[in-house]
């Protein structure tokens, strides 16, 4: 974490040169959506502006959100927006830990009030006052009401800090739930995903210092650059669902040839998300390119949607009521049968054979 | 509830709540109405070639002659949403899957861009009928909220379901639950209402075809 | 066993036309005359908009190729392939491990990206002094 | 709830059945029926839509046989009839509607829905809504013997009269033979012509028949008003004839609702199938021209066409035997359109001729026939029915229009080779 000095100089001393530092922010603005043109300013400013203090605080979490920003594909050029940065808490990444690495945190708090950008992964556990996760002795809930209010901007990573995720899966016995429960006066940046694309990340974070403000967002505090399209939308597959082609199981013709997934559960209809495009691991491929259906990760309690291998169009659960409704259908028709069939007969037993007087009111 | 929960209820419990509603009330006016018999005919039958209620079953889906030109858009408007309301909901890949998912059974469905031309056409068929209920002073006439009610329940998951797929107005998430939601609905109420005649239809015209075809004529 | 063993063959299935190739001709044209005007130019990511693999190699044929041909080598390959129209460029950009990662059509006189940066100029030009003071 | 509607409910809650709760829950409001229903076409008023005419069965139905109008009925979320709707029902299911059937051929969803107007009238009429001329042509039939108060007298004068014209005797009471002939009042009064036609038909053909002095009288004004309990008592004037009389056949005049009557609804009404067979006219006149039994010899040369009456044709099931007889003696004959089962109504049927009330409506209704006739231009009408026959003298003359209309029975009989007798040949 070089700290010194302008970032192109930093870069042309790692080797890196402006044109590859002007290509990544080319691409950078293509992914989020801004015009090709917004690259060169993304680069100008990002190589001008002042380093922002980051805090970054694990809740409820399992480590795998950092895992993925860490080991995101081109970690020299991944890593120029975290040059560009001072990450002045991150449990795993830093050298210091215990009551050293907890000075640092309220050192940095203290002095950046209202600056720092606070990066959460994880969830937030609420139940018996929080005591399900803390550090040092602290809840995540107490840190989080202390810390939130101070930050200039928060960026919840994850589904379990977007969204409470799996802490938060029926039956949630901690009570776990997400950054934005919390914290309600402050816009939080979610970025779902388990783990989450390394690059939306750069991406907010790149945003964030270019211009200062946060990136657009959707109602679920999304950035709309990665969070506008459906995974199916973008999916190279979608062609076969058009056309009504779909793999049966994981192993039959349809698979092999590469067919849409739908049938056999995958979520990529209700999940959004920037996979089909962005893709993973270096930018080789995505679940559904390695033959499994979306299991719609990044979506607000997708644990909880009724399987991962039931079609959309399935019922979610099992049907119980239905038995029941149906045996009560019969009842009740069996019943009104029989009381017609009385109320019939009455009317019959009591025909009064019609006379010509009758027709007379 | 996010939209998420949402779409699960309405494929979980509320599927299930709906489609109990929808099976009760199936059996229950079934059974309310065809329990009341009919007298045997004591009359002896003429027996004349298609003179009988399985002859009237089909035949009554073809328009008597003369009437098309009498009232060509309950007739036209008529075919078009009763034929591409059953093309969407029998031949569409999800709702193939969700029929399978129920009674395991299945069949081959048509490419989604047909289901979507259809969809276009039967919506627009849903309103020009509605538009002649409005316009043609039988119709109005004889118009009762259950023919406004009915009209709305069957519209909706049509035009939830086309907005779903296209990506209009809500996510696709929310739209679908919503479609899904109109769907539950209309099956609750085809039981009660006029709807039910997808079930009676059957009943009504073999009768008919049974009275008039024991007396040789076939109607 | 090579990958030729494993019995799966992945169909493209997107053979179709979407029509936004056809589209994109029309933008391309008033981006060159607004340059002819202006001087400015611009760009169209492709990775923006709804392309099929059938649309990218349609619009591909139609442009065709022109007699510039540019290789940059930073942080991976990137090419900038002038077309049979001069001004309008198809640039690729791939990272270090071979994979495009952002394709786009820029219509300049040259890329912008191919251009030295003064700055990057004032180095060489530092460099070159040293060297002619080296000689010394 | 006054004693006769308290009634007239009963009397409703027996008549339903399940086609009718079937039909009610398959309605869906399209209105194809009114284009169906010359009441409507030729007024354009929406209230004489046939199923709106069922709205006070439909009610009784919903509030009695369905347990939702149960509920509602229990929670007063439901108005019950009161006579005032059933006193402005009657122009609905009286005057406005012939029995014709038209509407029950067209219903998408199957719905019979003339068969519900007949049940409907049974409560009607129990509850004193029936229109007075057709309570008095009920009470003249059922104390009398006829609708138009003809006795045996009358009769026995026309047999006298036909004996003279044609010289063969007419047969009275015979026991054992094979047909016995129905009379309607209509053609003992206005249409002498039917007799002796038959007389002249039943002696080519080499059959026996007979009159019935205690069952001649065909009509049946109780199926038109709607009260089977008197249709069963005059029905059984024939059934008793025929079964004392030990005939083979009965055979129906030229006149509709008496085969309906007859055929199709008095083994209904008696409770038990008939020991003899019930014929129409034409379908004894044409097993005849099949069997060539009959010979008939000249052929009419100007434009007829034929009227189906709507209870022989549509509701009777005598659909192609009228044809084969009329293109044995026409040579110019022209179908209208809509023929056949389709065929419009004159407008009289169902008791609406015997209803002064329903004068001026049926005359407005009569504007579709003269349409059909129009379109085709025939120099004569045929027919089999004589309600229908009077019904289409009385609309052309209103609307001024010169065409004969004559019986399909008579005209056959008028085209007989009658060996000596040739001057009756041909016209």
């Amino acid at each position: 974490m070089n700290k010194h000095g302008n970032l192109l100089e930093n870069l042309a001393w790692q080797g890196i040169s402006r044109r590859s530092f002007l290509k990544y922010c080319a691409t950078l603005a293509s992914l989020m959506a801004l015009p090709p043109t917004a690259g060169r300013a993304m680069a100008e400013a990002l190589a001008r502006a002042p380093r922002p203090s980051v805090i970054w605080l694990p809740f409820q979490e399992c480590t795998g959100c950092t895992e993925s920003i860490t080991r995101s594909h081109s970690p020299s050029i991944e890593g120029l927006i975290f040059d560009s940065i001072s990450l002045d808490y991150q449990e795993t990444l830093m050298a210091a830990a215990g009551h050293q690495a907890e000075e640092v945190l309220h050192k940095v708090v203290a002095e950046n009030e209202g600056k720092f950008v606070l990066i959460i992964d994880g969830s937030v556990a609420t139940g018996l006052d929080g005591a399900y996760s803390c550090i040092a002795g602290r809840s995540n809930l107490d840190l989080l009401r202390e810390v939130g209010p101070k930050a200039a901007a928060i960026v919840a990573v994850g589904s379990c800090a977007a969204f409470g995720g799996i802490p938060k899966a029926k039956p949630n016995p901690t009570g776990a739930v997400a950054v934005s429960d919390i914290i309600r006066d402050k816009p939080v940046v979610n970025i779902p995903g388990c783990p989450p694309i390394p690059v939306v990340m750069t991406g907010v974070l790149a945003h964030f210092i270019t211009f200062g403000s946060l990136p657009e967002l959707d109602r679920l505090g999304r950035p709309r650059a990665f969070f506008g399209e459906t995974i199916h939308d973008r999916c190279y597959r979608r062609p076969f669902y058009d056309q009504g082609k779909f793999a049966k199981t994981f192993d039959d013709d349809g698979a092999r040839k590469g067919w849409c997934l739908f049938e056999l559960g995958c979520k990529g209809p209700v999940t959004y998300n920037a996979c089909a495009h962005v893709k993973w691991n270096d930018g080789t491929s995505f679940p559904i390119e390695s033959g499994h259906g979306c299991i719609g990760c990044s979506e607000p309690d997708f644990w909880d949607a009724g399987g991962f291998y039931k079609a959309l169009s399935m019922p979610a659960d099992p049907l119980k009521f239905v038995a029941g409704a149906a045996v009560a259908g019969a009842a009740v028709g069996v019943a009104v049968s029989i009381a017609n069939r009385a109320r019939k007969g009455a009317a019959k037993a009591a025909h009064e054979t019609a006379t010509l007087a009758d027709l007379e009111k | 509830m996010n939209e998420l929960q949402f779409l699960t209820w309405v494929r979980g419990p509320g599927l299930d709540i709906a489609l109990g509603i929808f099976l009760l009330g199936v059996l229950w006016r079934l059974m309310e109405i065809y329990s009341l018999g009919r007298k045997k005919d004591l009359a002896a039958p003429r027996h004349a070639p298609g003179a009988s209620g399985w002859h009237t079953i089909l035949r009554r889906s073809l328009p008597p002659p003369g009437m098309v030109k009498r009232s060509p858009v309950s007739y036209i408007g008529g075919y078009i949403f009763h034929v591409g309301l059953a093309i969407i909901v029998f031949l569409f890949v999800p709702h193939i899957k969700l029929i399978e998912g129920l009674t395991g059974l299945s069949w081959p469905g048509l490419p989604s861009q047909v289901i979507d031309a259809v969809t276009v056409v039967t919506l627009a068929a849903m309103v020009v009928v509605l538009v002649d209920r409005i316009n043609k002073p039988v119709k109005r006439y004889l118009s009762t909220f259950q023919d406004w009610f009915t009209w709305a329940l069957t519209f909706l998951p049509v035009l939830t379901g086309y907005l779903a797929v296209k990506h209009l107005f809500l996510p696709y998430t929310t739209m679908l639950a919503l479609h899904i939601l109109s769907a539950e609905l209309l099956l609750v109420f085809i039981p009660f209402t006029k709807l039910f005649h997808v079930f009676t239809v059957f009943g009504s015209r073999w009768y008919n075809g049974a009275i008039n075809g024991h007396k040789g004529v076939p109607v | 066993m090579g990958l030729e063993d494993i019995p799966v063959t992945v169909e493209t299935g997107a053979a179709d036309l979407t029509g936004n190739a056809q589209a994109l001709l029309g933008e391309i044209a008033a981006l060159l005359q607004r340059m002819l005007a202006t001087g400015e130019g611009g760009a169209i990511d492709l990775a923006s908009l709804p392309f099929s693999p059938a649309d990218r190699s349609w619009l591909e044929q139609r442009l065709g190729r022109g007699e510039v041909e540019i290789r940059l080598m930073a942080a991976g390959l990137s090419t900038f392939n002038e077309t049979a129209c001069p001004g309008v460029w198809w640039v690729s950009h791939h990272n270090e491990a071979g994979i495009r990662v952002s394709e786009l059509i820029e219509v300049a006189r040259i890329p912008e990206l191919v251009a030295a940066h003064p700055d990057d100029v004032k180095i060489g030009l530092e460099r070159l002094n040293n060297l002619i003071n080296e000689l010394d | 709830m006054s004693a006769s509607l308290e009634k007239g409910v009963r009397v409703l809650k027996e008549v339903i059945d399940a086609p009718i709760a079937s039909y009610f829950s398959s309605c869906v409001h399209c209105g194809l029926c009114a284009e169906a229903c010359l009441f409507y076409t030729e007024t354009g008023d929406p209230k004489y839509t046939p199923i709106h005419k069922l709205e006070p069965l439909r009610r009784v139905y919903e509030q009695e046989y369905t347990l939702l109008g149960r509920v509602a009925k229990w929670l007063h979320l439901s108005k019950p009839i009161t006579d005032a709707e059933l006193a402005e029902w009657q122009e609905l299911v009286y005057n406005s509607c012939t029995l014709c059937g038209r509407c029950s051929l067209v219903c998408p969803v199957g719905n019979d829905i003339v068969y519900m107007v007949r049940k409907l009238r049974e409560g009607m009429a129990i509850s004193g809504h029936a229109p007075n001329g057709v309570i008095e042509a009920t009470r003249r039939t059922v104390e009398l013997g006829s609708p138009m108060g003809v006795k045996l007298h009358a009769v026995k004068a026309q047999m006298k009269h036909v004996e003279a014209e044609t010289g063969i005797p007419i047969p009275l009471d015979v026991e054992g033979a094979e047909y016995m002939v129905q009379l309607s009042s209509m053609e003992i009064i206005n249409f002498p012509e039917y007799l002796s036609a038959v007389a002249r038909i039943m002696k080519q053909a080499g059959k026996t028949w007979t009159l019935c002095s205690t069952g001649f009288e065909a009509t049946n004004a109780g199926i038109q008003i709607g009260v089977s309990d008197l249709a069963r008592v005059i029905v059984s004037r024939i059934v008793e004839g025929a079964e004392r009389l030990k005939v083979k056949c009965v055979i129906s005049p030229e006149c509709g609702h008496a085969y309906t009557a007859i055929r199709w609804e008095g083994p209904n009404l008696i409770g038990r199938p008939f020991t003899f067979q019930v014929k129409h006219i034409l379908e004894v006149l044409d097993e005849f021209r099949a069997q060539g039994l009959i010979k008939t010899e000249g052929m009419e040369t100007d434009r007829l066409s034929f009227h189906d009456p709507c209870q022989i044709t549509r509701r009777g099931g005598v659909i192609q035997q009228q044809r084969n007889l009329m293109q044995m003696v026409a040579a110019n004959f022209v179908e209208m359109p809509d023929a056949g089962k389709y065929n419009w109504c004159c407008g009289g049927g169902g008791g609406v001729s015997a209803n002064e009330e329903a004068d001026e409506l049926r005359l407005s209704a009569f504007k579709r026939k003269k349409a059909q006739l129009e379109a085709v231009k025939p120099d004569r009408l045929v027919t089999a029915c004589a309600v229908c026959r009077t019904t289409l003298e009385e609309g052309l003359e209103h609307y001024q229009m010169d065409l004969p209309v004559l019986g399909l029975t008579e005209l056959i009989a008028e085209h007989l080779v009658e060996s000596g007798d040739g001057d009756r040949k041909g016209a």
